[in-house]
């Protein structure tokens, strides 16, 4: 069906400075990493990213920070970044903190064409200025848009040609709305499968929303804080 | 030791069949605490309903994490799902009882824990949604800062997680509950006088009238 | 955990006379066949049902429109009885009709604590009278409302316990949305199986959502269409 | 045999690895006629994206069924979902094609397709999402009603299920596209000429060039 790619090459090239980006994962759990790896590599600059987090100092997104690519971030949460708080206080960097479930149905929103919603979330703090507020039910809620990026890239587990997409365990948080909140949606996976081979019932992301696959062949799958119960 | 006693009291906060969200850092050392006779469903933001004990070092899984990145388990009867719907289960009313930590509470029960002008912005992650969205808000925190002065005040200075949200504050000193008639205090932690919780709380309270009679 | 029915007498003996009931399946596939007719035999009156069909004359929803027990029905699509046509000429049937995809979003809204989106669908017809327009990036939506019912009737393949479920094919259809839209939801499935037997992966619907279990011992499964290759 | 006509001219809207929805009706059958080596994909809004053909008899299954409540077949590669993620792929744009049937189409591209007042309500079940949604609409149906009458009108007369929505009608007639500028004839069906299709067409519309020179 010409969606699977032998390089993310093509893919990557397409991408031009001032584009945005929507890249699934949470903290450094189901990112994108070759996606990530080969758009450092490219060094396309002025970029928008959109996701929960925005990496470590020298993994995920923060390669990104590193090369002086990202010039607005959208994240809900950036703590364990240090070189992103150093542009940030530059002002190199643009940020624009939503909280998690906002950010998670912004996105769905996005890919479902649903231009804005409203929620409770952030109502009373500085999320809320500026924002549209109504009552519903007596209950104050404000305005949220959605979100589509002009790329979306996404990490699952299996896919098979068409892109019909599973996620294992907890890396799949971001991902599946991620997938359906791009223009361009690129995938990378661990493991291709023949057509046919996904229970239809299993699957997590239908391949509608998915234009390129890439298989991945090396994930370093690093872990943040190891914590076991015998540590 | 003065955590050892928030944690305790936070604990019987839980009841069997819930299901609760643990906020990262102290609240996350509740999930040990939880008597083993309850059945309880400990949900983690990123995607996780039956948060399991921390992981034997061969059980180590990267795809396998809490909302604070921590390697976990997941325990029989747990799923998996997206951050939406994870969103849609809290946003949703659907999750029984969030226990966070707090920075600052006000007597009308708002929440500052996301942060410190001029700090770092680290950013709000999933603690505005789970205060507007569970069905109950607990509080634990230290009552007082490390220079001695009241996190329980009148108006919290810090920027607000959340108005109006809160349904119990537990400290080292003492459990308050609130309501449409402000904030109470309903017990005091062991040894504590109801004159010390007075003299290290900004906040407006009443005395629950059960409280003084045990005085 | 508690949420195991013997029978279905008690969860229905809690459903009284004007209650709002969200109820699952699309046609006659995936209906809630053992709640339909408990609800039936138990004679509970003036309900709105919320249902993107309304039955048949003599199997599903039809069941209680037969048994004048609906005062309001909210749908998308009853065009398969007659009874239901009978009924709201004569005045006895309240009917509003929704868009099948706004009526699937105001279900999941509901139950994601979301009171109100913007869809274009229906702009411009009648479903737009008296909604509130609003203009999103020069294109022009209407207002729509959550929908949450009082309780919700939902038809699964299997449960664990706790709850969790998994649909089989498009028997899923509305069921997982209608899940969430229930103050209390009543979940019939054709098998129940161990706790921890589920994938984690795999489940459709979390146990969250769901406050009673009933392993229903007939499932009739009428088809109202019977389509083959050799009719 | 006009029925054919339209079905053939519709199948060639369709292309190499689209997401098709076909509409209830007369749209179903065009399923048959797509050409065995293009990879498409027919969505069914209750939840199913690859359909694939009707069952043989022992293959029946009652939880397999298209948005028009027949018995169909899962082809390989295809997936299951909920109502609300079915419409989420339909509004937000995801779906390549919809082919749907028609009352009447006007001028400007609005298309009435679900009621007729006076005659039972129905509703509209998934249309007003498709034509809204999908990246294009296609709409078939007969020129003129059993009376004679043009259902391609300057205005509909009948309840809208969506404005401006339209972007290539095919009656038995003639084929027709919509843009800014208006309504264009692109086509002629076999053996109908421009005369005939003017004298059988109330909306007012263009007659393209590359047209006017093949007639």
């Amino acid at each position: 069906m010409g969606k699977l790619l032998s390089s993310l090459d093509s893919a990557i090239q397409q991408i031009e400075d001032g584009a945005t980006i929507v890249v699934g994962g949470f903290g450094l759990s189901g990112i994108p990493e070759n996606l990530i790896h080969a758009l450092r590599d490219k060094g396309v600059k002025d970029l928008t990213v959109i996701s929960n987090n925005c990496g470590v100092d020298d993994a995920g997104l923060g390669l990104l920070l590193e090369n002086r690519q990202i010039k607005k971030m959208i994240a809900s949460y950036v703590g364990e970044n240090k070189l992103f708080e150093q542009q940030f206080l530059n002002g190199e960097l643009e940020v624009e903190l939503v909280p998690q479930g906002t950010l998670a149905e912004r996105l769905r929103a996005g890919g479902a064409g649903i231009p804005a919603f409203y929620t409770a979330t952030g109502v009373g703090t500085e999320v809320a200025e500026g924002k549209e507020h109504k009552e519903f039910d007596g209950r104050t809620y404000i305005m949220e848009k959605g979100l589509v990026g002009d790329f979306a890239f996404i990490k699952a587990w299996k896919s098979d040609p068409f892109g019909n997409l599973i996620y294992r365990k907890t890396a799949r948080n971001f991902n599946p709305v991620v997938a359906t909140a791009g223009k361009i949606t690129i995938a990378e996976v661990e493991e291709l499968v023949n057509i046919g081979e996904l229970d239809p019932d299993e699957i997590h992301t239908p391949g509608v929303y998915i234009q390129k696959i890439f298989v991945g062949n090396h994930y370093q799958k690093r872990i943040e804080k190891l914590t076991t119960t015998n540590a | 030791m003065s955590r050892q006693q928030i944690l305790e009291r936070a604990v019987k906060e839980i009841q069997d069949g819930m299901c609760v969200n643990l906020g990262i850092g102290m609240p996350t050392l509740i999930a040990n605490m939880i008597p083993g006779d309850l059945n309880v469903m400990l949900q983690s933001e990123n995607g996780l309903l039956g948060i399991g004990p921390y992981p034997n070092k061969d059980e180590v899984d990267p795809d396998l994490i809490n909302a604070g990145k921590e390697t976990v388990t997941a325990k029989a009867g747990a799923s998996f799902f997206d951050s939406a719907e994870s969103f849609a289960m809290i946003r949703g009313g659907h999750i029984d009882l969030a226990i966070l930590g707090g920075m600052e509470v006000s007597e009308k029960g708002d929440l500052a824990n996301w942060m410190i002008p001029g700090k770092m912005v680290k950013g709000m992650g999933g603690a505005m949604d789970l205060v507007q969205g569970a069905k109950r808000i607990v509080v634990i925190m230290d009552h007082v800062n490390k220079h001695g002065e009241s996190k329980v005040k009148k108006s919290c200075t810090l920027p607000l997680t959340g108005k109006n949200v809160i349904h119990c504050l537990i400290t080292d000193l003492a459990v308050f509950q609130f309501s449409e008639s402000g904030m109470e205090l309903i017990e005091l932690q062991n040894g504590v006088t109801i004159e010390q919780v007075k003299s290290n709380t900004e906040a407006d309270f009443t005395v629950s009238s059960s409280l003084e009679i045990k005085g």
